[in-house]
């Protein structure tokens, strides 16, 4: 069988191939939309034409068989229009009115979950983990799916006092964006990486190695012609692992989670936020990760009960301050939460008044 | 096939969310390497780690990016995933397909790799999941021959990613797609071909939402925004009001700059004291709309935390125009900044940490841009500053 | 002439020695205190008793001659009760209300300036100058006189939104506390230093010298036996030189002052706040630094025109943002200005809400 | 004598505020050292350049501190300040004074000195500016003999100072001047003999308003406060508001945790979230009065900008009780903190300087004191953190 001919540097398909012609037609002149239920908005363009969104739940991780029967789906509906969100749900376009009902009835038929917007969670944005990363510390995908069955209520239904984005990353590298987010996961290492000198002789640059470490806890030893790492210094990013992998950084047994929360990326109010750390650690219990479910729920379940409406987790922390995070939650505040790393300096109180 | 016991993985299968499990299993029926897949992941679970190795080199002829190798350690307990690399097709702007086009991708790859598949990647790309080496040329004529090229990855400009902007969104000050097609277009040699100190990313959001999290994760953020006075349609404030909505508390007393008032009936803003913070007009999208005069600011340097920390990108233009006939002059200004960084950075420097060492004066004087209070959140704390020889001219 | 005999570690007399009748009986037992005009102001006790306070300004370089003066009126109004401030004002500590009026009468017969006491300009808190260090870049009691001049009616009559703390540093040691102040004067090189390397060799540590630098713009030069600096890195604190004294810093032509702004010390309301860079550079012009005492009165005139009652004008900054206060007082944004040291990752803007 | 033409110096007598020029003038009329400073001092002024050597290594017999060794770079130009040093007098907490008391202190110093003071000195020392090598002994032997100690100077504890507290101020919680005194005494032999890796400040002021300015400026800052309640007089409350008081703008809406109310009748305040800032006591005085359970907050570090920017005070203790019977407490707590310090520190690197190498973690550790919220303004932002092997038993 022989192959077509191949092409470079074409890039993706031009976008307009791919978008209905309401859309087309109307590119840049929406006028204002409206929430119809937790799953479905319309856009209504100055033209006055409308536009019919059905937002279906996805794990991200699609087998091809579950691609075609959504795109069947859509061509029943959406003369084959469908789109996938910025956090990999998707959403079928509808164009005509009356097949939206019809869509909705037969997606919940086929066991699809419809939801995610408005003030509600929508889909985690997450990472490899052991499905696919070297690196990982954690599974990315199992933890959202034990998550997500406790939390999917906020996905179809209930109302929060705001979006509250979730996110999950398999190691500090944070392929997801664990940095920003409302509530987050991330993996987290305990133990200083052993390291195989005979191997990092051969397979690495030992001046790459040293330069990787963030705490300068890596130094050149000559003697074994490889590396040593001061145990004081580090603090088990992994950094060194990944730029040379004979230093070991996994350790089953002592690797576990973070939780993290308060981060925000719109400019809305107030501006974006990086997520902070809330609790240091949770030993990985696959496959359902009680413990770190149930932290966050507890999270979400405060939040509910003592935000404002529109104010994002962050916002109403940095309203109540974090001693009041810390006592509403009933979370342990510990050495880990003090930072020693570059925001130290910002971070620690400057001032007398503070609540108790 | 289903070779494997997975009861750990079996758990995941329960409960209401959809399971990627069932979604590996579905694929596991028919594909080898997918069944193999589920039988490595199983035993991760139960050892609690992952058996892959780093990832060697391999991609396509002529390329430097877009494929992300990887191996199992366990080859032999799992020869299906003995190679299991993933290959990026990049998205089309905007994540918009149509059912033909899909289920054309899903044809090829269920022919040369695992059937699994991200929709998407937290870069933008379109993930497939899981191929073996020799696959990679087939899979490369089968899909650049159709228009679907492959997506950065190592040193080199990774996959712009976009919001939905003009196409379905009301709120667009810019065309998203637009900008983001145009600069992938433009950087195609730079996308494949790695020669970047590190990875180079670019996200547009069509406003201040930011609902492609560009400021968050770009070394390249362009954000849309306005300038004029917020349009306001009292009658729709009225019917908020009459909705239920409780204009004080909700609207007013949350807006970032006290510039806005409610007297019970008309909404007055004072537009020179707006911050353009989109909360208003996002949260009464019918009576309120951006003032007329579009454009972005172009926001630099945010990214993971790895070495020294996260960052979150910084004002390097606060208000630049971007039309249509504007996107050259956005693309001259990112090849500016590319040109700086690649110039001074380190290897594995990012932009962000790059300006960190050296301050943010370089990079201005580099593209040409004047300091403004925009910039900054406020001025420097301590006396300790630097002077140019050209500033002693003044 | 014999001395008398010397103790040793007797430390400072014990302050009850000094303390006027009604403080001993009143000593902790104060209920409030009303402000009776800008430079008088009583507090009552629990018990009802009074004590009457006088300010009177300061300029700090007292000569025994003006001591003796104050201490006699101190005798005949107060039984010889003073204090001074914090902020080095005096303080004639009245017991006998009926004492308070003549006392102020004969203050202001002979000169004295009285006020400082509530929301207004006390004294300026400053630093040695030409006056006494080695040190100084520009001359501390100079520059507060020539504001004080043109800023007095806020210390004996005006109010402001609030007190409004001034201070001057005659160099970056900075002494006084510029870093925490509403306004400060705070001297600056602009010059790299020269070294004297003969003198480097014999006089000074090198490994203390290079370790002195804050951005290691110092290297050791083993050829000379002395160090070399990097141009490019050098922002002139003059550190080096303070440990180093053949490293020269000064260069009459090129220093001067820059002003800061914002900073704060009391936890009222909004933490302390560090002071920030409003203009970056003055030329020294003494006697009277015309430029410096204009940028100063336009910054305080347009506080005045623009705070809140009660508002620092740090807390009026951050709440109009630091966009209007440029615009505002006119004050030109440059390079400068760009935090690119320790503050640099918080100060710069990560948010795409701002204000043109 | 006046042997100098002061054109420039003379400017500085013209104007309301009162001036040093004059001060200078009154003690050079009889005293040649401030004659020749006042003609040093025209030079500077004329030259923009001050004219004073490093000091040198000078003090009394025993002391390593207290004078500050100063030289004219021009001795023969200006002879009477070839010798220019400090002497730093211990002041009295809370800067209290008798006129006799003062007036013997001139006596003296018209005797050995130049006649001229800073009464006082940034730290908190009265300062006599200006005298010979020779005179020191004199001085000195004067001076202690009378009870007047020198205060401190160079790598050793300096002379700590403090607010007017409860001599004379209702806010007072802790009786800052009887701490202040306590400390100076308690560390006589640090104060005078340098024994520190560099110099260690300590200021208390008895409130949050922090009128010695103890957050800014002091290796240990000592600052009081309450638990309990806020005791309303709403009589008073009533006549603020009578007398034009706009509670609502000026009280309740500034205050910064929300917690008050106001009915345009009576004031409310939920306890619980007050932060104890002190905006609405301090502006209501009559009205408002703290809780009745005194102590104070301990902070640790603040300092000027040299070397790596300044740094304000961070909260080390929260809350700790500081009643006469608790001052040894407190003396203890200073001590450990000294010595952690002591041990650690880098030559010429302050308390401050040291947590930002080391955390916080080893400090709270050496002196005993628990982790908690109230030491953070936010927990920390990146994964990065350290586990100790104490941490594994829990
Ligand atoms: C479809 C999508 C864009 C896309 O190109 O795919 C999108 C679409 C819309 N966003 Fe978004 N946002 C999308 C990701 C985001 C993100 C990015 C992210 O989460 O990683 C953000 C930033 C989140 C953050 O700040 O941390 C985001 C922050 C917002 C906000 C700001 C919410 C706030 O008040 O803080 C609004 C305004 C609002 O909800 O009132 C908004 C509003 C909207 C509107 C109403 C805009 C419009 O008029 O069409 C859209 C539907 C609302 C909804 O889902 O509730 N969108 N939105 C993304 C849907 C993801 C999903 O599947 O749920
Ligand atoms: C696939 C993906 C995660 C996902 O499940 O979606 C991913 C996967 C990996 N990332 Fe990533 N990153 C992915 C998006 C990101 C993002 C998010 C983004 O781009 O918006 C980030 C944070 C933003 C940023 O760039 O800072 C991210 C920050 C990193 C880092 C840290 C870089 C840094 O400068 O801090 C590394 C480490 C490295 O480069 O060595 C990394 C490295 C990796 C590697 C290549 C690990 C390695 O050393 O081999 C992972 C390969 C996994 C695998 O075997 O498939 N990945 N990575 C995402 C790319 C898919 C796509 O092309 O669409
Ligand atoms: C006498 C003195 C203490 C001493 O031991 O010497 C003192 C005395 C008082 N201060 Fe103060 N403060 C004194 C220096 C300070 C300082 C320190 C400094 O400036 O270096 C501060 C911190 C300034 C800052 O935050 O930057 C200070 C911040 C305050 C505040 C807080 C003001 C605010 O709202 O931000 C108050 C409360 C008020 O004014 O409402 C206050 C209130 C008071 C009261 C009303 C306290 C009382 O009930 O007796 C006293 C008279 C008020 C006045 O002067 O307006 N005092 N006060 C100091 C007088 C210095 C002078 O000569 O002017
Ligand atoms: C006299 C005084 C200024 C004044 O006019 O009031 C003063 C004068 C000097 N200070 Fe200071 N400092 C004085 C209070 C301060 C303060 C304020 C305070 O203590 O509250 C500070 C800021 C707070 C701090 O400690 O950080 C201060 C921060 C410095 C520094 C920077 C220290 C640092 O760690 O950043 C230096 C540089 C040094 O130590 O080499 C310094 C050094 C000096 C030297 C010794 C300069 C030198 O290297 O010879 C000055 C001697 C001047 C002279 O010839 O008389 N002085 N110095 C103050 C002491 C009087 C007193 O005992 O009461
Ligand atoms: S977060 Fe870490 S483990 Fe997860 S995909 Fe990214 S690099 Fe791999
Ligand atoms: S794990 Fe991180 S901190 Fe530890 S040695 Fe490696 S690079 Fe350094
Ligand atoms: S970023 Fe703004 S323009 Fe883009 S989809 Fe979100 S709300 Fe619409
Ligand atoms: S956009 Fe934001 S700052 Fe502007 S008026 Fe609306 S809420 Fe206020
Ligand atoms: S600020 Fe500098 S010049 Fe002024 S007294 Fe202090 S050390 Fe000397
Ligand atoms: S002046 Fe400061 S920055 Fe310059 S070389 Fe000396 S110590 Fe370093
Ligand atoms: S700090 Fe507080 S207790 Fe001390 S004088 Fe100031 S207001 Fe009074
Ligand atoms: S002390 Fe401060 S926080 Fe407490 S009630 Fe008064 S104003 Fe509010």
């Amino acid at each position: 069988m022989s192959l077509p001919e191949r092409q470079t540097d074409v890039g993706p398909p031009h976008f307009e191939k791919f978008l209905p012609p309401v859309i087309k037609n109307n590119y840049g002149k929406w006028k204002y939309h409206e929430v119809l239920s937790p799953g479905t908005m319309v856009h209504v363009a100055e033209s006055g034409d409308e536009l019919y969104t059905v937002r279906v739940a996805s794990p991200r991780i699609l087998a091809t068989e579950t691609i075609r029967e959504v795109c069947d789906l859509a061509e029943k509906y959406c003369d084959g229009h469908l789109r996938f969100t910025t956090r990999n749900n998707i959403e079928l376009l509808i164009s005509d009115k009356a097949k939206l009902d019809p869509c909705v009835a037969e997606l919940k038929e086929k066991g699809y979950m419809i939801g995610g917007i408005g003030p509600r969670i929508s889909n985690v944005i997450h990472t490899q983990g052991w499905v696919h990363c070297h690196s990982a510390c954690t599974d990315a995908s199992g933890i959202v799916k034990a998550m997500m069955d406790e939390l999917h209520e906020y996905f179809t239904t209930k109302e929060l006092p705001n979006k509250v984005r979730l996110a999950v990353a398999c190691c500090v590298n944070m392929c997801g964006a664990v940095h920003v987010s409302d509530i987050a996961v991330v993996a987290v290492h305990r133990k200083v990486p052993t390291i195989d000198d005979e191997n990092v002789g051969k397979m690495c640059e030992i001046p790459t190695t040293v330069g990787s470490c963030p705490t300068s806890a890596i130094r050149p030893n000559p003697k074994t012609k490889s590396v040593s790492i001061n145990e004081e210094k580090c603090m088990y990013c992994g950094n060194c692992f990944t730029v040379c992998p004979p230093i070991d950084i996994h350790r089953p047994e002592d690797d576990g989670v973070a939780i993290v929360v308060g981060g925000k990326i719109g400019s809305l109010r107030t501006s974006p936020k990086f997520s902070k750390l809330a609790i240091p650690f949770f030993y990985n219990e696959p496959p359902r990760w009680p413990k770190v479910v149930d932290a966050i729920k507890n999270i979400i379940d405060v939040y509910a009960a003592n935000a404002k409406k529109h104010e994002r987790v962050g916002e109403w922390i940095e309203r109540v301050g974090w001693e009041d995070f810390f006592k509403l939650t009933g979370i342990e505040f510990t050495f880990q939460h003090i930072d020693d790393f570059t925001f130290m300096r910002d971070t620690l109180r400057t001032s007398a008044a503070f609540k108790y | 096939m289903a070779k494997y016991d997975t009861p750990m993985l079996d758990e995941l299968e329960k409960g209401p969310w959809p399971s990627f499990v069932t979604e590996i299993k579905k694929a596991a029926k028919t594909n080898k390497m997918s069944d193999d897949e589920l039988g490595q992941l199983e035993k991760s679970f139960q050892t609690k780690r992952g058996y892959w190795k780093h990832g060697g080199i391999v991609g396509v002829l002529g390329y430097g990016s877009g494929v992300i190798g990887r191996y199992s350690s366990l080859p032999e307990e799992f020869p299906g995933v003995a190679h299991f690399h993933t290959y990026r097709i990049n998205q089309p702007s905007g994540f918009f397909y149509t059912s033909a086009a899909l289920k054309e991708i899903c044809d090829i790859w269920d022919k040369y790799g695992s059937g699994l598949t991200n929709m998407h990647g937290s870069t933008g790309d379109l993930v497939l999941l899981g191929t073996t080496t020799e696959a990679l040329e087939p899979l490369f004529a089968e899909y650049s021959s159709r228009g679907w090229d492959l997506g950065g990855s190592g040193s080199a400009m990774r996959t712009p990613s976009c919001c939905v902007g003009m196409a379905r969104c009301e709120w667009a000050n810019i065309d998203a797609m637009g900008i983001c097609n145009h600069m992938t277009q433009h950087f195609q040699d730079e996308l494949h071909r790695p020669a970047f100190p590190y990875k180079f990313k670019i996200k547009v959001s069509g406003c201040a939402c930011d609902c492609v999290a560009a400021i968050a994760r770009a070394d390249l953020s362009i954000i849309g925004t306005w300038k004029g006075n917020i349009r306001i349609d009292q009658a729709e404030v009225k019917k908020y009001a009459d909705g239920g909505m409780d204009i004080q508390s909700e609207i007013i007393d949350m807006c970032p700059t006290d510039c806005m008032s409610y007297d019970g009936g008309e909404i007055k803003i004072n537009d020179v004291q707006c911050s353009r913070c989109m909360h208003c007009i996002a949260k009464m999208t019918k009576a309120l709309r951006q003032g007329e005069e579009k454009g972005a600011t172009v926001l630099v340097g945010s990214k993971a935390p790895i070495v020294v920390g996260s960052l979150i990108s910084w004002v390097l233009v606060p208000f630049i125009k971007c039309d249509d006939e504007d996107f050259e002059k956005l693309t001259e200004l990112t090849e500016n900044i590319i040109e700086w960084w690649d110039d001074n950075a380190k290897p594995r420097e990012r932009l962000g940490e790059l300006i960190e060492v050296k301050g943010m004066r370089p990079l201005l004087e580099a593209v040409g841009v004047d300091p403004q209070p925009q910039q900054v959140r406020e001025p420097r704390k301590d006396p300790f500053f630097f002077w140019a020889d050209s500033d002693f001219e003044k």
